[in-house]
C-alpha cells in the first residue's frame, strides 16, 4: 500500500505548479466553480486570461497529454493525468480541451476512419477546433437511448431531422458530435449511430439559453432537412450506442472535483479567519467549524476515491463502479460544499459576482447555483444509484 | 379547534388565486428581476384597490381590519406567484410597526398611503458588522436642536429604491442595558445625504444598500420611545418572519405541485418517471414537508392573530419553513432534471427567490439560536 | 382557524393531569420510550406500578372512552380522545388497553356477531381479556396480503395451520386475532379471513423472543392442525382483508408519539442544564443547542400534524393520508430525538440501565434501540411513502 | 501509487476471515456478552499461537514484525467477526504505548507476554467528569518515597475485568502548562485498593469502571516520562482510533453485504425487494460509505506505517468511518425490516457494537473539534 507518488509524478507536479504560478495573474481568483456543477465553466466568467492561457498549455501538450504519441499525444500515464488535472483544478485554472480533449479525439482515434483522423486529430492537439455534444434531446435525458433525431440515408448522403437540447457550447463550437437514430425498426440502443459535421451546415440552428448561473452555455438545437455526407458517420452504422458507451482509456477519478472543492475550502477557510461577523470572527462560530470540519474531511474522502481509481487504472482494472462511486459522492459533496460556504457568509451569501458586497466576489453564491446541475448532469444520482445497484451489486432490474 | 380556514379565507385564497394568476404571471416576475424599480406600480394600485395593502390596518385608515391568518392566506397566495415588489417591508412590517408604535400624526400620515397605495415604508435594520442584535445597530443619529442627524449604512434594506420613507434603526445612544440605546426613526427616503444602491442578490429582489450620511430627522419623526426602540425592531423582525413564512410556504407548494405533475407527464424509460420509486419518495416527503411548513407558520399567524405573544412561533416557523422550502426545492430539481437549471424555466426562479427569503428576517441558525437561548438558558 | 382546544377538552386535560399527579409515583420516570418505537413496551420495564394504575384506568373507563356507549364506551369527541393520549403519553404513563381496545373491541363491533360482542365487549372495557395480532408472517411483511397461514374448512369448524411471526405479546395474551387465508384460488387480498379465538386451543404455540432492546415481546406462534369452530370467523369468509384495512373511527393523529418526544425533549434539557461535562454545563454546547434548538421545533410540527388530524377528523373528512403523513414524519423524527439524547451524553448515552452510571437511567439508550423499530413497525417508512405518492398524490404504479 | 493490499495482507485477510468464521462464530459473540470474562481465553490463545498479538511487535519480543497496514487487514476481519476482547486495548494501544515509550525493563517485562498470550493490558484514560482534554485528568498520583500512590476513577476502561495491567494516566503535578502534569503508569491491575464494576454497554462490549483508593505503583512503573505523559496519552488514543476504524471498516462491510444479500433472496410483492428502487438506492449508497470508510482509513494506516504523523489522519478517519457505519447500519436496518429488531438476529449485534465503537477512542464531535482547530485555529 502506498499513498503516495512516484517521484516522476510529483517532480511534474511541482513542474505544473511553477507554470501556474508564472501564468496565472497573481491575484487570480476566477470564478472557476466547475467544482460545484456543470454550468458555471465559461470565457465569459474567466476572462481574457482563459485564451493566452489555454495557447501555453497547447504549447506544452498537456491538454492533450493522455493521447498516443502517434496522434500528437505523450502517452501519459494515468498517475500524470491525475496530477495534472489535480493541480488545474486546484488552482482554478481556465478549463481546457472540453469534450474535443477528452471524449470526441480518442473516439475518433477508435471508431473513426483514417480520413477523420487526418481531418480532426491535429486540430484538436492545436486547440483549433471545438465540439458540441449533440445527445440529450427534450424526450431523451435519462433515458438516453430513446433519441428520435433521425438521420435518413438519401443516396450518399445523411438526412438529419430532429432536435438535441442542453447542447454545450453548441453556439461556440465548429463541429457537432451527434447521436441519432438511423434504424427505428429494432430495440432503441440498436438503431442509433454517431455522426461529426460542421455546426455551419444548412439546416443547422442552435438557440443558447441562460442557465440559472446567467451564463449562456447550453443550447437547443435544431436539424432542419440537414444533409450530411456519408463521411460524417463515425464508426459504424447502428452501433452508435455502443460507440458511445465505450469507455475512454483516460484519467477517469473526478479528482478535478474534489481538487476544486479543496481550493473552494481553502477560500472559504481564509474568509472566515479575516471576516467578523456579529462581533466575532466567523472561524471561531461553533457550527460553522463543525461543519467546516466536516465537509474538509468529506473532501478527502473524496481524494482518496479519486486516488484509488488511479490506482485500479494503473493496474488496467475496470473502474465503471468506482467512477459512479466518485461521481455520485463528489456531485453530493460538491452541493453541501456550496451551501456550507454560502450559509457561512449568512446574508452575504445571498450577493452575486455584481454586488460589491459579495464575499469573495460571488464566488460561494456562484458555486450554490451551479451545485444544482451537480446532480443532474452527466447522469443523475438517481440513475448513478442505479448502475451501482444493478451493475455494481447485481440488484436485479 | 379547528386548524382550517373559514369561508371568508377561501374566498380570499381563490381570489388572490385568480387575480395573481392573471396579474402577475412569470412573465410580469422575470421583467421585474430587470427592472430598475423591481415592482409594478400598476399592479400595486390594482393590489390597493382589492384592499390587500390595507388588509392588517383598521378601517379609519382606509385598511380592511383583517387579521394575520388572512395576511398569511394572501401571502401564500404571493408565494406561489412569486410576487415582486415591497408588501411585506410595507404593508406587513412597517404598517404594524406604525400602528402599533406610532402617534396620531404618524399613524394619520402614513397609513392611510400605506393602504391606498401612495406609499411605501421600508424598515432598515441589517449592518455590515452584525444583525440581530442591538450592539450591532451602529448607525448613529446624534440629537442636536433641530432633530438628528443619521450616520451610516444600512444594507439588505428591501425596495430602498422606491421606498417614500424607512424605519431606520439608529442609535441614539449607547444605552445602560444591552438592548437600550436604540431608536426607531421615519426617514424620509427622498432626504439629502441618502444614497441607495442595489445590492444584486441571487433572487434579483431589489434588496438595497442605504448609505446615510448626515441625514437630517426630525424629533416628530421617532417611532415609539428613544432609545427604547429595540422591542420595536424585535417586533419588526418577527413580523417579517412570520410573513416571510407564510409567503415560502405558497412558494414551496408550488415547487412541490410542479414536481408531482412533471412526474405524472414526464416519460422516461417508457413510463411516467413518477412511476420510479425513488421519485415517488421524493413526492411524498415534499408533501410532508409542506405539510409542515403550512402549520407551524399557520400556527404563528394565529397567536398573532389572537394577540398572544408570537415571538417564539414566528422563530419556530421561520427557521422550518427554510429547511424544508430547500429539502422541497432539492427534490423538485431532482425530479425536473436540466429543465431546473435552465434559466427560462419557473422553477429556477422558486430556487433564487427561496434563498433569499431563507435569509430575510433572520435564517435557520439565527431563529434556532433564540429557540435554545428559551429552552436551554 | 383556532388552534387552542375547547373549553371542556380544557378542563379533561386538568382532570387528566390531577389523576396522573396522583396516582403516579412522585419520581415517576418510567422507561416509557415508546414515543421511539414498537419494542420497549412492557410490563417488565414499568414494573409493578402498572397492574394496579391500569386498574384505576378501568375504573374511570379512560381506555375505552372513544367506544359508544352501548358498548361500555362514553362516545368521547375526537379532542377528548386527542388530550387523554397526550397527556398520559407526556407522563410516560403505563399503557393501557393495547389493541383490544384500540383495534380488536371495534372491529368486533363492526364485523363481529351478537356472540362475538356479548362474549369480548365487555371483557375489554373491564380491563379482562387481552389479545395478540396474528397478522406477520415470516413470508408476509410490508407485503402483508401474501399471508399463507391457512383454514380449511372441515365440517362446522376451521383447521388452521401456519406460522405467525413478530406478533406482540402472544405469550401474554387470552386470544389470538388471526389474518389467515381461507381461499387460494383468487387474487391474495381476496382470500383472506379473520379469526380470533384463544391462545391456549390445543395446536397453538408461541415461542417469544427478544428484541434488541432486551425484551420479550415479539413472538413466533405457530399453529399446527388448530380445530376452531366455525364462529371463531369474524365477518365474511375471504373479506378478511378489507375488515383489517377498515379504518376505525378513533383518534389516529399519533398524538402521543409527539407528547413522547415532548417529554423525552424535557427530560433531555432538564439533565443537559445539570450535568457538567469537559468543564461545561452540556447546556452550553452550541452543537448540542442546535440540535436541541432544531429537534424541539420538529416535535412542534409534529404536535401540529397531529392537532391537525384532530381537526379533520371533528370534521369527519378522510385522514388516511395525513395519518402516514404523521406516522412516516414522527417515526423518523422520533429516531433523531433518540439519538441526540443519546449523542449528546458522549459516551455515557452507550450505557443501559444496568449500569449505575447510565443517565437518566438509561432512558435514551434504550430509546436509541427501540428507534430502530420506529420506521419498521406499524408499515416501514418505504411503504408509508409509497402510499402517500401512489394514493395520496396519485402518482401511478 | 497502490491503495490495494500486497499478497501477503491478501493471505492474512483470507486466513483471518477462515479463521475467525469457524473459531469466532456468533454463537460465541453471544456467549461473551453473558460471559464473565467476555472474552475466550482458548481463542486469545489461538490468536497469539497465529502471531496476531504480537503483530505489531519486533521479533525480539516474539512480535511478528508486522506494519499498521497488516494491523489493519486483521481488524476489518474482526469487526467482521465482533470478535470479543482485548484485542485493540492490549495488542494495539498497549503493545505500541509500551514499544515506543517504556524503558528495556518494561519492554522486556510486557511486551513478550503481549505477544504470547499472557498478558493483557488495557489503558485507563476517561474520566467522570470530562475526556480529550489533559485538564481532565483528575485521578491524583501522589508521590512519596516508595513512589506513587493513586486515587481515582476510571471509566470506559476496556476489559478491566480480565487485565493484568492498566496503563493509568494520571495526574503527577498541577503542570505549568495545560498539557504538563500528567503521567502514564504501569498499573498491576490486581493491586490492592483497586476495585473494578462492569459498565454495561448497549454492546455488551465488556468495559468498566476501576475505583483506584491508594493503589501503590513503583517508580519503574512510569511510562515515558514523569508529568510529559499526555502526548503518550493522545498517541494511545490516536491508535486506538485508527484501529477501532478498521474495525468497523469490516463491521460495516459485512452490514451492507447482509443487506445486499438479503435484497436479492427477500421476495414481497412477488419480486425481490433489491428489484425495489428504493431498495436499490440504499444499496448503492452503502457502497459509497463503506468504499469510503475504507480508503480514508487505510489512509491513516498507511501514514502510522510509514512513520508518518497520523494524527489529523486517525481524526478523519474515526469520525468519518463512525458516521458513515452509522448510515450503513439504518439502511441494512431498513431493508431487513422486522429482523432488524430481533436480538436473535445477527445484525443487531452488529448495530450495538458500532454504538460503543462511535465512542471508543472519540466521538466524530471529538474529532472534528480536533480537525477544526487545525484548519480554523
Amino acid at each position: 500500500m502506498d499513498f503516495g507518488l512516484d517521484p516522476e509524478d510529483e517532480l511534474f507536479r511541482q513542474e505544473v505548479r511553477a507554470f501556474l504560478d508564472r501564468e496565472l495573474p497573481a491575484d487570480w481568483l476566477g470564478m472557476s466553480v466547475s467544482w460545484a456543477g456543470y454550468g458555471a465553466a465559461s470565457g465569459e466568467l474567466e476572462g481574457p486570461v482563459r485564451q493566452t492561457f489555454y495557447k501555453k498549455l497547447i504549447k506544452r501538450g498537456w491538454p492533450t497529454m493522455a493521447w498516443p504519441k502517434a496522434y500528437g499525444g505523450q502517452d501519459a500515464s494515468f498517475t500524470h493525468q491525475y496530477v495534472y488535472n489535480e493541480e488545474m483544478a486546484y488552482r482554478g485554472a481556465p478549463e481546457s480541451g472540453g469534450i474535443a480533449v477528452t471524449y470526441v479525439g480518442p473516439a475518433i482515434m477508435v471508431h473513426g476512419s483514417e480520413e477523420h483522423k487526418k481531418k480532426f486529430l491535429g486540430g484538436i492537439v492545436r486547440g483549433e477546433i471545438s465540439f458540441a455534444q449533440g445527445f440529450s434531446e427534450p424526450g431523451a435525458g435519462s433515458d438516453l437511448a430513446s433519441v428520435t433525431t433521425r438521420a435518413v440515408r438519401d443516396g450518399y448522403d445523411y438526412i438529419i431531422n430532429g432536435q438535441k437540447t442542453f447542447t454545450s457550447g453548441a453556439h461556440l463550437a465548429d463541429y457537432i458530435w451527434l447521436l441519432a437514430r438511423t434504424n427505428a425498426d429494432v430495440p432503441k440502443h440498436k438503431g442509433l449511430s454517431m455522426f461529426v459535421f460542421p455546426m455551419k451546415t444548412p439546416g443547422v440552428t442552435s438557440r443558447p439559453f441562460l442557465n440559472i448561473c446567467d451564463v449562456l452555455s447550453f443550447n437547443d438545437v435544431y436539424f432542419d432537412n440537414v444533409r450530411v455526407p456519408q463521411d460524417a458517420l463515425v464508426g459504424e452504422e447502428d452501433k452508435g450506442w455502443y460507440q458511445a458507451m465505450t469507455g475512454l482509456d483516460f484519467e477517469r477519478s473526478g479528482v478535478a472535483r474534489f481538487a476544486g472543492c479543496r481550493r473552494a475550502m481553502e477560500l472559504l477557510v481564509r474568509y472566515m479567519k479575516e471576516t467578523k461577523w456579529n462581533g466575532r470572527y466567523l472561524a471561531e462560530d461553533p457550527l460553522a467549524r463543525e461543519r467546516v470540519a466536516e465537509t474538509a474531511v468529506d473532501i478527502e474522502v473524496g481524494r482518496l476515491m479519486a486516488l484509488r481509481i488511479i490506482s485500479m487504472q494503473t493496474r488496467r482494472m475496470s473502474v465503471s463502479n468506482a467512477s459512479s462511486v466518485s461521481k455520485l459522492y463528489g456531485s453530493e459533496l460538491s452541493q453541501r460544499l456550496a451551501r456550507l460556504g454560502a450559509d457561512v457568509m449568512g446574508p452575504f451569501g445571498t450577493l452575486t459576482r455584481r454586488s460589491k458586497w459579495a464575499p469573495l466576489s460571488g464566488f460561494f453564491e456562484l458555486a450554490y447555483r451551479n451545485s444544482v446541475s451537480a446532480t443532474l448532469g452527466a447522469g443523475t444520482s438517481e440513475i448513478q444509484r442505479n448502475i451501482l445497484a444493478q451493475r455494481g451489486l447485481g440488484l436485479p432490474r | 379547534m379547528d386548524l382550517g380556514l373559514n369561508e371568508t379565507q377561501e374566498i380570499l385564497k381563490k381570489t388572490a388565486r385568480d387575480f395573481l394568476e392573471s396579474e402577475c404571471p412569470k412573465s410580469l416576475v422575470r421583467a421585474m428581476e430587470e427592472d430598475v424599480k423591481g415592482y409594478s406600480p400598476e399592479l400595486w394600485r390594482k393590489m390597493a384597490e382589492l384592499g390587500w395593502l390595507g388588509l392588517l390596518l383598521p378601517a379609519e385608515y382606509g385598511g380592511a381590519g383583517g387579521d394575520w391568518v388572512d395576511a398569511a392566506v394572501l401571502l401564500e397566495e404571493m408565494g406561489r406567484a412569486l410576487l415582486p415588489g415591497p408588501f411585506i417591508p410595507t404593508a406587513v412590517v412597517a404598517a404594524l410597526a406604525i400602528l402599533e408604535a406610532g402617534t396620531p400624526v404618524q399613524k394619520d400620515k402614513h397609513l392611510s398611503g400605506i393602504a391606498n397605495g401612495d406609499t411605501i415604508i421600508s424598515p432598515a435594520i441589517l449592518e455590515p458588522e452584525g444583525a440581530f442584535s442591538a450592539r450591532f445597530i451602529q448607525a448613529r443619529a446624534a440629537e442636536d436642536a433641530a432633530g438628528y442627524v443619521i450616520d451610516g449604512v444600512k444594507l439588505f434594506v428591501p425596495d430602498a429604491n422606491v421606498a417614500d420613507y424607512l424605519l431606520a434603526a439608529v442609535r441614539t445612544s449607547d444605552g445602560v442595558g444591552s438592548d437600550d440605546g436604540v431608536t426607531v426613526l421615519i426617514v424620509d427616503a427622498r432626504s439629502e445625504g441618502i444614497e441607495v444602491t442595489p445590492l444584486v442578490t441571487v433572487a434579483a429582489d431589489n434588496q438595497c444598500e442605504v448609505a446615510l450620511k448626515g441625514v437630517r430627522v426630525s424629533r416628530a419623526d421617532v417611532l415609539g420611545q428613544v432609545d427604547q426602540g429595540w422591542r420595536l425592531v424585535r417586533q419588526m423582525q418577527m413580523h417579517g418572519a412570520a410573513a416571510t413564512s407564510a409567503s415560502m410556504v405558497g412558494g414551496a407548494e408550488r415547487v412541490f405541485e410542479m414536481a408531482v405533475s412533471y412526474a405524472k407527464e414526464r416519460v422516461q424509460f417508457g413510463r411516467p418517471i413518477g412511476s420510479f420509486q425513488a421519485i415517488q419518495h421524493k413526492c411524498a416527503d415534499m408533501l410532508v414537508d409542506v405539510d409542515g411548513a403550512r402549520f407551524i407558520t399557520y400556527q404563528a399567524v394565529w397567536k398573532l392573530s389572537e394577540g398572544l405573544d408570537g415571538e417564539a412561533d414566528a422563530a419556530m416557523a421561520k427557521s422550518w419553513v427554510g429547511d424544508a422550502y430547500r429539502r422541497v426545492l432539492a427534490h423538485s430539481n431532482q425530479i425536473h432534471g436540466g429543465l431546473a437549471f435552465s434559466k427560462e424555466f419557473d422553477l429556477g426562479l422558486y430556487f433564487r427567490r427561496a434563498r433569499a427569503a431563507e435569509f430575510a428576517y433572520g435564517d435557520g441558525v439565527v431563529h434556532r439560536d433564540a429557540i435554545a437561548r428559551q429552552i436551554l438558558g
